[in-house]
């Protein structure tokens, strides 16, 4: 906190002092939260948080809910990046029975993860577009996404909460329409992409808006265990894909970035080079794409083909098994992470051998980090209070859970 | 006064509050037409072929829309204010020279309601009441976001107007009259863009700020204060301040041609003369007028906005001693030419 | 390695609280340590400040309901990483459901609050000396658990839905 | 035709005003201004829908209104919690008449796979609803299709019903009153 904001905090003047209350639906939060902010003019004095607006239960539901029944819940952890939030409960699913993957699974999960960081990623950036006023900037990556929406639904059918993948792999292997539209992705998306980026990252009045708004330090910071993005534009380089290595994540060539100040632009330009980076994994995972099957030999956990179920004896006990959770699992607890489009997006699995987890906590990135906030607009005006929670990239579905 | 001249004038201001009024709609749609294909949409398109009855279906919505006052609102404040918003931004049309003169029914007739020779003088005068619309309303809403809006507001435009003004007294010194009428006539040879490009430039900037336009939209700005002034504004009233916010972009568009483009002077217009000339007049006028929207608009689809801070910064800091110090040249360089010195 | 590192960091921990570990396990690959609740606080902050062993980064706050083990039935999980070894340890405390109580570790780790108001709202374990322990999910007025194995999951008061007809028996669990 | 008595009540509409009311009611489907109250998934949806791909702007419905009193349609995307229950019954309650309201996806219509102790299991236990849209998330041609239902009921709407005692009949099963002036209390 430099001298200035010290003094204004310290000048403010209790008959001055107004609150305003700052969601649950204004335009700015994105999804349903409160913020209570005591402000001396434009300037926030303090601020108060409520959340649990979308409170859906989730840990509860999945201690009712057969492992691969839990894939849907995951879906709507952070929705802009489901893909990332189905494959790591599959991985930790996988930890937990112990399976070898084959090379090629992980080669498709690893680009599929990267096509939904840039999706996320995407609308973080866009959306602080918006909040500063460049509304246009909104409409530009949006058409992009929707490139990658096309992707996921050859994968899964659908396009935002994609239930994508199995236990031990995917539900399909890549449809040649896929490589299509995956190779016309990657040569048209940089240039748009880099359009995008010209509008904001060097606009005089985006960088003034951004620059020194919202800002941590690297110790406050690593103090409420922030991760992802925000923990990166604070300057430290923790990365989960780098620190503990998943599905093959060491074979590619890719660099961190990482901020400086942990303001508002650093979080910005954070998220487009992360964008760059990911399109380079996509690039180097497309090229040494390895032969092979799209699935695991898993025929525990992984339910057979229809035809097969209809024809064959062991296959139809194989699907009974499976859709009636019968099927024997280890007990234990395991922990697995994967980088999430915000951060460290954990599983915490507690196995007692049923068909449904005994207790399984999402450790929500969005949900630990969102709690520094009053400290991070504190002295600020309130516009950029604003661009600090679209910067942070809240998402509703993964803070409340 | 004749009755002639009464009858003449009273069908130019009918004429004009039309034209006013109907510019200020079609921009609505002109400006949603524009953004669309900016963003790469459609826009407008149901209502009517091409969607050009949108603004009409926007008016009879918003005409019969439930009209609500909050409880806690001072009630006649609450319904002056988009009065007073409405009012100020029809009224400086009036000093507004359309085009040369038209020869009509044996008469010479002034395309201009009132030649008065304090012309710009009356338009500042206008145009800092207007700002009462907004700060009245914004106050009488008794929400907390408006009140926000309107705080910003006055003080944006009581800033901006300064630099604004200064900047006009440049043209005021080259023309030596404050007199609409003559500060076009006298740019029959060359426009004063020419002589006073850094006038225009802060003259532009500070019309934006005016007019609560993107980047300085920021007494309504959606992200921050959810709709500023105007947040419990529903129905009608509403309406009267979006009407209003149009009709100054207009107006506004209408007197920096004048300024600074010669307003409905065009090249080779000696070539003309009589009522071909007037028309071809309107006509340069009216695509000028044009322009500007054009532009004005371009820049709210492609720009942030500033805060709060950085836009008096930039009024008070930047703007305000620029305009100061291109006064004093052009007041130097006007008293060298005429020998003072 | 990695086990080896386990391996060190367990013998760290018993060296320096000796009695107070009372079980361990290595599972998955991740080191578990039972501990006394009471001195976990401490061994947090002991972990966090040691010049080798580093911990510091607190992953999450979890808490379990066991509802049949008598004497033991909540457990309060901290999962936490030390970067320079890149190891992640999970810390146990087993509470009675007599006394919910356990010290916070807000003082060692910012982040820790909303984690332990959000084990708080599901489970009712109550941190002591937290700066503002109150639900965090649920509505204020909620008087119960929800994550409490003995809570359903649906609301309870609900009168739409004939849990016989979907072979459930609300008395059993 | 023939029936004059019509004409002539106070309740029935004349042939002048039914036409009026047509007019009325035609350049309103025309001009429905949302009001997203977006909440979780389904809003990313509603964004993707309010994009150039499938560009909501072409029904003149891309005015957002974040504030309630100059807003047509309350689009209720994604879940409600019943902490947030009372939050939309306000909002609703703030919008000015005539007003209409979407339900965008299983959790708006029925609480969805979240039957859960913290999910209202759908807004229609607080608020009317006119057009349910299923999906989970809907995708954005199913969002338009029930935005263009919604027009649809515009469109056969009377002026009157506002006014109508069975409107107040069905604010009056959700606790909402209306004053004479017909504003929400």
């Amino acid at each position: 906190m430099s001298q200035e904001i010290k003094d204004i905090l310290q000048a403010a003047d209790p008959a001055n002092v107004a609150t305003i209350n700052f969601g649950p639906t204004h335009p700015s939060t994105h999804g349903i939260f409160q913020n209570i902010l005591k402000v001396d003019g434009e300037k926030i004095i303090s601020s108060e948080q409520t959340v649990g607006y979308i409170h859906r239960a989730f840990e509860k539901l999945a201690e009712r809910r057969p492992y691969n029944q839990i894939t849907p819940i995951t879906d709507r952890l952070n929705y802009c990046s489901s893909p990332i939030n189905n494959i790591g409960w599959e991985m930790t699913v996988e930890k937990l029975i112990g399976v070898d993957i084959p090379k090629r699974v992980q080669y498709m999960r690893v680009i599929i993860m990267e096509l939904a960081r840039i999706a996320d990623h995407l609308i973080c950036n866009s959306v602080i577009g918006v909040d500063a006023g460049a509304l246009t900037s909104f409409f530009y990556p949006f058409s992009e996404r929707e490139k990658i929406y096309e992707l996921y639904e050859e994968m899964s059918g659908a396009r935002l909460t994609t239930n994508m993948g199995r236990i031990g792999g995917f539900e399909r292997d890549f449809t040649p329409v896929f490589h299509q539209k995956l190779q016309s992705f990657l040569k048209t998306f940089p240039k748009a992409f880099e359009e995008f980026d010209s509008m904001l990252a060097r606009n005089r009045i985006f960088m003034d808006r951004t620059k020194g708004a919202g800002p941590i330090s690297a110790e406050r910071a690593l103090s409420y265990s922030f991760s992802g993005p925000n923990l990166r534009a604070a300057g430290i380089d923790y990365d989960v894909r780098v620190m503990s290595p998943y599905s093959s994540y060491e074979d590619f060539d890719f660099i961190i970035p990482v901020g400086v100040n942990g303001d508002t632009y650093d979080r910005f330009m954070v998220r487009q080079e992360e964008i760059r980076q990911s399109l380079r994994i996509i690039e180097q995972a497309y090229k040494n794409l390895p032969e092979g099957d799209y699935k695991a030999d898993l025929p525990d956990f992984y339910l057979p083909a229809k035809s097969d179920v209809y024809n064959n004896m062991e296959a139809l006990i194989y699907h009974f098994k499976i859709v009636m959770g019968e099927t024997e699992l280890p007990v234990g607890e395991v922990y697995h992470a994967v980088e999430g489009g915000n951060g460290e997006l954990g599983y915490y699995l507690i196995s007692d051998g049923g068909r449904t987890p005994y207790r399984l906590q999402f450790r929500r990135p969005c949900f630990i980090y969102y709690q520094a906030y009053p400290e991070m607009i504190k002295g600020l005006p309130i516009s950029d209070a604003v661009l600090t929670l679209s910067s942070i990239n809240v998402i509703a579905g993964e803070l409340d859970a | 006064m004749d009755t002639a001249l009464l009858i003449e004038k009273s069908i130019l201001v009918l004429l004009l509050f039309l034209v006013s009024l109907g510019a200020a709609a079609y921009m609505t749609y002109f400006e949603r037409k524009l953004a669309a294909w900016i963003q790469d949409r459609v826009g407008p398109d149901r209502a009517g072929p091409f969607g050009i009855l949108q603004p009409i279906a926007d008016g009879v919505k918003m005409f019969l829309k439930e009209d609500f006052i909050p409880a806690k609102a001072d009630k006649w404040l609450f319904i002056i204010g988009p009065g007073i918003a409405m009012f100020t931004a029809l009224i400086t049309s009036a000093v507004i020279p359309w085009g040369p003169k038209l020869h009509l029914f044996g008469r010479d007739i002034t395309l201009q309601v009132a030649d008065i020779n304090i012309g710009i003088l009356y338009v500042f005068g206008v145009i800092s009441i207007g700002v009462y619309g907004i700060m009245i309303g914004g106050w009488a809403s008794n929400n907390k976001y408006s009140l926000y809006g309107a705080i910003r507001a006055s003080s944006q435009m009581i800033s901006y107007e300064l630099a604004m003004g200064v900047s006009a007294i440049t043209i005021v010194l080259l023309s030596g009259s404050l007199s609409l009428n003559d500060i076009v006539t006298q740019q029959s040879g060359v426009w004063n863009i020419v002589y006073q490009p850094v006038a225009f430039l802060i003259f532009f900037i500070c019309a934006l700020a005016e007019l609560n336009r993107a980047p300085f939209d920021l007494p309504e700005c959606e992200s921050e204060l959810v709709g500023g002034y105007h947040t419990e504004y529903s129905s009608m009233k509403l309406g009267l301040y979006l009407f209003a916010e149009y009709t100054s972009m207009f107006v506004s568009s209408a007197i920096m041609s004048i300024l600074f483009f010669g307003g409905y002077n065009f090249p080779g217009m000696s070539h003309f003369s009589g009522n071909t000339l007037a028309m071809l007049g309107i006509a340069a006028f009216a695509i000028k007028i044009f322009l500007f929207i054009f532009v004005i608009m371009w820049i709210r689809w492609t720009i942030p906005r500033f805060r709060f801070d950085q836009l008096m910064h930039l009024g008070w800091k930047s703007l305000l001693p620029l305009s100061l110090i291109n006064l004093l040249v052009t007041g130097l360089v006007i008293a060298f030419k005429n020998g003072w010195f | 390695m990695e086990k080896q590192n386990n391996q060190e960091y367990l013998t760290a921990v018993q060296a320096a609280f000796g009695a107070d570990v009372l079980a361990h396990e290595e599972a998955f690959g991740m080191l578990n340590i039972e501990m006394t609740p009471s001195r976990i606080h401490d061994a947090i902050q002991w972990l966090q400040q040691h010049q080798d062993l580093s911990v510091n980064y607190l992953t999450n706050i979890a808490g379990v309901h066991y509802p049949e083990s008598v004497g033991r039935e909540f457990a309060v999980v901290y999962q936490l990483h030390s970067w320079k070894n890149n190891l992640r340890l999970r810390i146990k405390g087993y509470l009675p459901k007599e006394n919910l109580h356990i010290a916070t570790i807000t003082d060692l780790f910012a982040g820790a609050n909303w984690m332990e108001r959000e084990t708080y709202d599901f489970f009712g374990i109550i941190f002591d000396g937290h700066p503002d322990l109150r639900r965090i999910l649920n509505m204020d007025d909620m008087d119960y658990f929800p994550m409490r194995k003995e809570y359903v999951l649906e609301d309870a008061t609900r009168e739409d839905k004939d849990d016989r007809f979907f072979g459930r028996n609300n008395n059993e669990l | 035709m023939g029936k004059i008595e019509d004409l002539e009540t106070i309740n029935g509409e004349g042939y002048q005003l039914t036409n009026l009311d047509k007019a009325i009611a035609l350049a309103r489907a025309n001009s429905v201004w949302p009001l997203p109250f977006a909440t979780s998934c389904c809003g990313i949806e509603f964004m993707a829908t309010m994009g150039s791909a499938y560009d909501l702007s072409r029904f003149g419905m891309e005015r957002m209104s974040f504030t309630p009193r100059q807003a047509d349609l309350l689009i209720v995307a994604g879940t409600i919690s019943k902490k947030l229950g009372p939050v939309l019954k306000r909002v609703y309650e703030q919008m000015a008449e005539p007003k209409w309201v979407l339900s965008v996806g299983a959790c708006a219509c029925s609480g969805g796979i979240f039957d859960t102790y913290s999910v209202l299991q759908g807004i229609d236990r607080i608020i009317p609803v006119d057009v349910y849209v299923p999906g989970c998330p809907p995708r954005p041609e199913q969002i338009i299709e029930g935005v263009m239902n919604i027009h649809e009921l515009v469109k056969k709407e009377s002026n009157r019903r506002r006014y109508s005692e069975e409107y107040k009949h069905l604010l009056g099963t959700y606790q909402i009153e209306i004053d004479q002036h017909g504003e929400a209390k």
